[in-house]
């Protein structure tokens, strides 16, 4: 049975359509992503799930029961928001008691619940403060006591990271993923950082404009990004997208800068490859930086899987871990992942090798990817 | 652009629906049992008393209610009195002067209190306390205080500067300003209390950047501060042009409306008609009049508010 | 909103099922009355708590409600009373007001009262006039001040080496001049409405009382545009400039003190200035007193009246407290406890006030009452509501109180701009 | 953040002279402010004769403490001696009750109006507000017919009524502008928490919300105390209000003032708004700093 469901969910907020008709469903313990831009309805859908707003047309299906019109007290359900949304005059343990309350739990449960909840997330010592009492990332904890305490059918998190430092919130990351695996609930994620995205999902719902443009696992919404916005908001530095030009016999052959002096030919693997009757046509090439590396990088495959090619560097960006380089294929920028101990010369030539297989195809006028 | 294919896929079809409770039903009533009424009663009470002035002010109404129709003849003989054409003008020249001093006083309060002074609390307190006296009572005593030949005058003069002079309450073209002095004197309290909630609620960062721009105090509060207290204004703007509009104990106790008619304002017209001369019909018809004043002042407002919302949510 | 009249007529009709049971009623209930007046501090307070005192010693049960503030406020607690169905049983009222006011509410006949108690025969006619709208009593006078008197500070007098009150407007102008060349303000005043605008009845009645009838009483237009009205302007513009400049907006009690130490030389004031001045610690000797100048050498009267409206009402006792309330009001005793308090005279002109606790100014007010009434010359103040309608009496103060202050306007215009506001107010 | 912006702000670190300046100038309008102030209290402990003989401005001859008590005990007011003291009484009886329940049912509607959004709310909340604006001349004829529909006239609880009506206007619109300030979140938490909308008034809304309801108790007993019209047309006699017992003994035609008496039953009248602003006025401060404003 599907945990979550949505189905054809349009929302208008005056002239504007922020829901253009969404479908999404999720596995009973699945952690689904919802990653798009601000503006691009990921809230919104959010707040539908939750029931605090209501969509114009569709329906919300949670554990298989619609609830499209079932408030949100009555949905089974526990959120954790972006400003965390504790009371401030209530203290730590009435905020992780208030919806038990409110449902008429008995005070023993409630404090069993409590003690329990506290526990998991090591806050015994702060429950009779109040939040302002509280640092960013107690409150985050708090927050999350507060939704886990009450084992619902389905969480939801609104951006719940966004507030904190980079060093807490890649520590917060790893904390709620571990909570993911260990109560196996399902739960709907909000953010709009896309590495959050990869290292949390079991899938991912990239949005944008009101749409959902891939619904997939991480690995496929990386590799095989659905269009080409999927292709260059994921990642970090994202993917590469250069014209090109397809040519070539058996083994179709992608020209980037046609014409040029400095035109570069990738050939590209036979199998997985376009259509044919892409030969011939301009497309878009879209190349993970990682594809891109030093000369001699086998990228752990065959010969042949990869080309080698020359291009002028232009800058460099070591970051301890890889060093970024910055150079042009046929006139158009492109970045590309070294070795950390690779340091090409900035304004010289260097040799780079591309590992083929990894290359996708996008059709330029529809911007969707082909094959 | 069409949504992800895989999603459409994975989309299981419809499951039944969650059957109705009644207590969800009665749950969801509840509020609005609770919400509307306190929310019609006060909606209800604007509306109607409004309509029912309005309505009167077309008939012959004199000491009591009647519901003849005379057209807008209560209105013509409004418009021609003598008394209504000085109150009008009067409240024009109040309106402006009250607000605008009054603004600027409290505005003026706010900033140095804002200096982390000593006894900040009894300052504020000293400023505050006129809004906390009837003007029935301190009106009287203005009314002392402004006379030339027992006031302010008087005891200036008994210091031995005999050429001191300041005779507004009984000069006619001044007398009205006199009102101006004794509005601001009880309102600009409240103003400082508003701006200097303001001015406290300004981010702090703003102070240190502009201090690391260069920028001394009064250059920050200036460029700074006011600007960002924009919303404040006209809030404090709104707020006394309310005021001066109903403003009536003031000038009764002050003044009478004197010297001659020097001091009238509309509230005093219409209070006069209604209640001393016995012609509610008139009274009402100055009252509407006085209303349609009011709304000049507050669609503007209204139009700035709603164009502040559309900004911001543009911007949002 | 028909319901006002409906409940007027309801009252009405119960009142008339009520009559054939009053006799029997009257004879066992104990009389009551509701009164609203805005006499609640002072010696009007006093007078009249001591009325209720009396009242309850012949058997009443007495229930005041005094309206403190001004007298809108009391009329407008009345007309709440009328609209909610619930009027007093009589309530302060006076002048024209009596009769717009008997049109919105039923009143009590008391003609028959009047008619025992001989009440008709000693009350002046023009005064009797105003409270028998339809010809019938519905309301009985209480007390009589006269307006146009004139207080002198003796010391002014003193500097000025004059013994007596002037009698002619000429005499009166002389002195004012002669206390001005030796640095005294000779006109001593408030500058409130009702202050202006008694200053100008005072100089019409003192230059024709006839005028003053025809103009300010009658609203004859002819007389409003007559050379009399004229001539009052004209002295009203030369008090104007005997005033002290620095006065208005003010009581005139405020500036007692000036006055009694001889900075300013004369009063124009009614006959209640003598209370107050006595209250503030001064004795008859600081002053003197008299009737304001009239020219022809008769006396004049410019009469200021209290006075009771009694309202319609169902109930026996309200009904038994009305009748004796109103031969409380018309007696003797009544009239001379009240006077005495309040330093007004009585309604009846057929007291003997030579006895103790009358003063001297009360009996040469009441003299003066008795011959102006004969001699015709008794009218009614237009500053204190008394000639007119509230709303007329209104139109016609703003012309008087703005030509007080303002001097560009000249005595032409004044007279032209009264006659206006009077054909517009009508 | 009070620390920077003085660091930012103190001129008199630096400047001695700027600082002297900054408290002469507060002193002249102290001086200013409390004029009216000083008049009444030299007048509370004169002598009527005093002031009548001399000015009703200047220092006193020879002091006179027992205005007050007669003030408040003895003086006679509409027939009866007792002073001052039972009309304060009715005005409690008045102004408590009133501001109280104006103050609920205006965090109520400010609260249904900001947070409970409805279709039209922007609509009922203008409307709401118009009646701050109404001057009360044009309703008192409209407030007869009303309570005499009701049977109210002449009674104390016809004229909580008519302040409790009145005084919605402006504390919804008090009340309203602290509430839009709420983070919305916190409601949604609430509301996935499964509380309602009284829940949700009561546990969140409500314990948010002293600032805001200083400042509208302030404001409301205020102008409650210091109201006369309505006051003096809807009761009568012993129900009167305070202010009606000051009109009392202030000016009329044929009386001689009591200067003396008036001044200490007016300071004594004032009192409990004194001490309101006293006591209350820094919170009254801090409850429009935190967004009664915006």
């Amino acid at each position: 049975m599907s945990a979550l469901v949505i189905r054809g969910v349009r929302k208008r907020f005056g002239a504007q359509e922020v829901l253009k008709g969404i479908d999404i469903a999720a596995e009973s313990g699945e952690f689904i992503v919802l990653v798009g831009p601000s503006g691009c309805g990921k809230s919104t859908l959010l707040n539908i799930v939750a029931g605090l707003e209501q969509p114009d047309a569709g329906d919300v299906e949670i554990a298989g029961r619609v609830v499209t019109r079932v408030p949100p007290k009555d949905r089974d359900i526990a959120m954790v928001f972006q400003s965390y949304a504790l009371y401030p005059t209530m203290t730590v343990r009435q905020n992780i008691t208030f919806g038990m309350e409110c449902r008429g739990v008995p005070k023993r449960q409630q404090a069993e619940a409590l003690a329990r909840t506290a526990r998991l997330l090591q806050i015994e010592a702060l429950l009779e403060r109040k939040p302002a009492q509280l640092s960013g990332g107690q409150r985050q904890r708090v927050a999350m006591g507060r939704a886990l305490v009450r084992d619902p059918l389905l969480f939801l998190f609104d951006e719940p990271l966004s507030n904190l430092d980079a060093k807490l919130r890649v520590e917060m990351r790893m904390e709620i993923k571990q909570l993911h695996r260990r109560i196996g609930a399902t739960m709907v994620y909000v953010t709009h950082d896309q590495i959050e995205a990869m290292t949390m999902a079991t899938r991912i719902a990239v949005m944008h404009q009101g749409a959902v443009q891939q619904f997939a696992d991480p690995d496929t919404v990386y590799n095989r990004p659905a269009n080409l916005f999927v292709a260059r908001f994921m990642g970090a530095p994202p993917m590469n997208t250069v014209a090109a030009r397809l040519v070539g016999g058996e083994r179709p052959v992608a020209v980037i800068g046609a014409g040029r002096p400095d035109e570069i030919r990738l050939t590209l693997p036979a199998e997985g490859g376009p259509p044919p009757g892409w030969r011939n046509r301009e497309v878009v090439l879209g190349i993970r930086p990682e594809a891109i590396a030093e000369a001699g990088r086998r990228f752990g495959a065959e010969e042949g899987s990869f080309s080698t090619l020359e291009a002028p560097v232009e800058m460099t960006e070591p970051t301890g871990a890889e060093t970024i380089v910055m150079m042009r294929l046929g006139g158009e920028p492109v970045l590309g992942r070294v070795a950390p101990d690779v340091r090409p010369v900035v304004g010289g030539a260097a040799r780079f090798a591309v590992d083929t297989r990894r290359i996708c195809l996008f059709d330029p006028a529809t911007e969707q990817l082909i094959a | 652009m069409p949504a992800g294919t895989a999603a459409v896929a994975g989309v299981p079809p419809l499951a039944r629906p969650a059957p109705a409770r009644w207590r969800g039903w009665l749950g969801r009533l509840a509020p609005h049992l609770v919400l509307w009424p306190p929310l019609l009663v006060s909606v209800l009470h604007v509306v109607s008393f409004t309509a029912y002035t309005t309505w009167i002010s077309f008939t012959p109404s004199t000491l009591l209610p009647e519901y003849d129709w005379v057209g807008v003849q209560n209105y013509v003989s409004v418009l021609n009195s003598r008394n209504w054409k000085i109150a009008y003008s009067n409240l024009v020249i109040y309106g402006c002067g009250f607000v605008l001093l009054t603004t600027a006083l409290g505005l003026l309060l706010a900033v140095l209190i804002d200096q982390r002074i000593r006894a900040e609390n009894l300052f504020r307190t000293i400023f505050l306390y006129p809004m906390a006296v009837s003007f029935v009572v301190t009106g009287t005593v203005w009314a002392w205080l402004l006379n030339p030949g027992i006031g302010i005058q008087h005891l200036v003069r008994g210091f031995g500067w005999a050429g001191f002079r300041f005779d507004w309450l009984v000069d006619r073209e001044m007398a009205i300003y006199t009102i101006v002095i004794a509005g601001a004197w009880q309102a600009s309290g409240f103003a400082m209390a508003l701006f200097l909630a303001g001015i406290r609620s300004v981010d702090a960062d703003l102070y240190r950047a502009a201090q690391i721009d260069g920028a001394g105090p009064w250059r920050i509060y200036r460029r700074v501060v006011l600007p960002c207290i924009g919303p404040i204004f006209i809030a404090v703007l709104v707020i006394l042009l309310q005021f001066a509009i109903k403003t009536f104990d003031l000038v009764r106790a002050l003044t009478g409306g004197g010297p001659g008619l020097a001091t009238q304002l509309p509230t005093l017209v219409v209070y006069d008609l209604m209640f001393q001369r016995g012609l509610l019909g008139r009274g009402a018809a100055a009252a509407v009049m006085l209303l349609l004043s009011l709304l000049v002042v507050l669609l503007p407002y209204f139009a700035y508010a709603r164009w502040r919302k559309r900004r911001e949510a543009r911007h949002g | 909103m028909f319901t006002i009249d409906r409940r007027g007529l309801m009252a009405g009709a119960a009142s008339l099922l009520a009559a054939p049971h009053l006799a029997r009623a009257q004879g066992s209930v104990k009389p009551r009355l509701t009164l609203i007046s805005q006499w609640s501090a002072g010696s009007d307070g006093a007078a009249i708590t001591a009325l209720g005192r009396v009242f309850e010693q012949e058997g009443g049960v007495w229930q005041h409600s005094p309206v403190p503030g001004f007298t809108t406020e009391m009329m407008n607690k009345l007309r709440a009373d009328i609209l909610a169905g619930n009027p007093p049983a009589a309530s302060q009222l006076k002048g024209p007001e009596i009769a717009a006011w008997s049109r919105i509410a039923p009143t009590v006949d008391l003609t028959e009262e009047v008619k025992a108690a001989g009440y008709e025969e000693v009350v002046a006619p023009d005064l009797a006039k105003l409270h028998k709208p339809q010809g019938k009593w519905i309301a009985l006078p209480l007390q009589i001040y006269r307006t146009n008197t004139l207080f002198v500070s003796s010391k002014a007098m003193a500097r000025v080496g004059a013994t007596e009150l002037p009698t002619t407007w000429e005499a009166f102008n002389a002195l004012a001049g002669k206390m001005q060349a030796e640095g005294i303000t000779p006109v001593a005043n408030g500058g409130i409405r009702w202050d202006d605008g008694m200053k100008f009845e005072i100089a019409l009645a003192g230059i024709s009382p006839a005028a003053y009838r025809k103009a300010i009483m009658e609203l004859d237009d002819d007389a409003l545009r007559g050379p009399e009205v004229l001539a009052a302007f004209q002295q009203l513009r030369r008090f104007a400039n005997w005033m002290d400049p620095a006065v208005a907006g003010q009581h005139y009690s405020v500036f007692l003190p000036r006055f009694i130490k001889g900075e300013m030389g004369m009063l124009m004031m009614g006959g209640w200035a003598q209370g107050v001045i006595r209250h503030n610690g001064f004795d008859a000797g600081d002053y003197m007193i008299g009737q304001a100048p009239v020219d022809n050498g008769k006396p004049a009267f410019v009469l200021n009246a209290d006075a009771f409206i009694f309202w319609r009402s169902k109930e026996p006792d309200l009904q038994a407290g009305q009748k004796l309330f109103a031969k409380l009001v018309m007696s003797k005793r009544v009239q001379e406890m009240y006077s005495k308090t309040t330093g007004s005279i009585p309604v009846r002109t057929d007291m003997d006030l030579s006895g103790e606790g009358w003063s001297e100014g009360q009996r040469e007010a009441a003299r003066s009452l008795n011959e102006s009434v004969k001699a015709n010359q008794a009218v009614l103040s237009l500053a204190h509501n008394m000639a007119q309608s509230n709303q007329l009496t209104a139109a016609m103060i703003d012309v008087l109180t703005e030509y007080v202050h303002n001097k560009a306007v000249t005595p032409e215009q004044g007279r032209q701009r009264l006659a206006e506001a009077v054909e517009s107010a009508r | 953040m009070a620390e920077a912006k003085a660091a930012a702000l103190a001129p008199g670190a630096r400047n001695p002279l700027g600082r002297g300046v900054v408290y002469a100038v507060l002193a002249v309008f102290a001086v200013f402010y409390l004029a009216p102030l000083v008049v009444v209290v030299l007048n509370s402990v004169r002598t009527a004769q005093d002031i009548g003989a001399t000015s009703v401005i200047g220092w006193p001859r020879e002091l006179a403490f027992d205005n007050f008590s007669r003030a408040w005990g003895s003086y006679c007011i509409a027939q009866t001696c007792a002073g001052i003291a039972p009309y304060m009484w009715n005005s409690f009886l008045l102004v408590v009750p009133a501001t109280i329940i104006s103050t609920l049912l205006g965090a109520l509607n400010g609260y249904s109006v900001a947070l409970w959004r409805f279709r039209g709310d922007n609509w009922v909340f203008g409307l709401v507000t118009l009646g701050v604006f109404l001057p009360e001349q044009m309703k008192l004829i409209p407030w007869v017919l009303v309570l005499r529909e009701l049977g109210l006239t002449n009674s104390i609880s016809g004229l909580v009524l008519i302040h409790v009506v009145q005084g919605i206007s402006f504390t919804t619109l008090f009340c309203r502008n602290y509430y839009v300030a709420i983070p919305a979140e916190l409601l949604k938490a609430a509301r996935i928490d499964g509380a309602g909308y009284f829940r949700i008034f009561w546990r969140i809304v409500l314990p948010l919300s002293p600032p805001i309801l200083i400042v509208t108790v302030i404001w409301q007993f205020t102008h409650i105390w210091n109201e006369f019209l309505y006051g003096v047309t809807f009761t009568s006699g012993p129900q009167q209000p305070v202010t009606a017992a000051l009109i009392a003994l202030s000016v009329s035609v044929s009386e001689a003032p009591q200067y003396g008496v008036q001044s200490a039953a007016v300071l004594l009248a004032a009192l409990p708004t004194l001490l309101v602003y006293l006591f209350g006025g820094k919170y009254f401060l801090r409850g429009l700093t935190a967004g009664a404003v915006k």
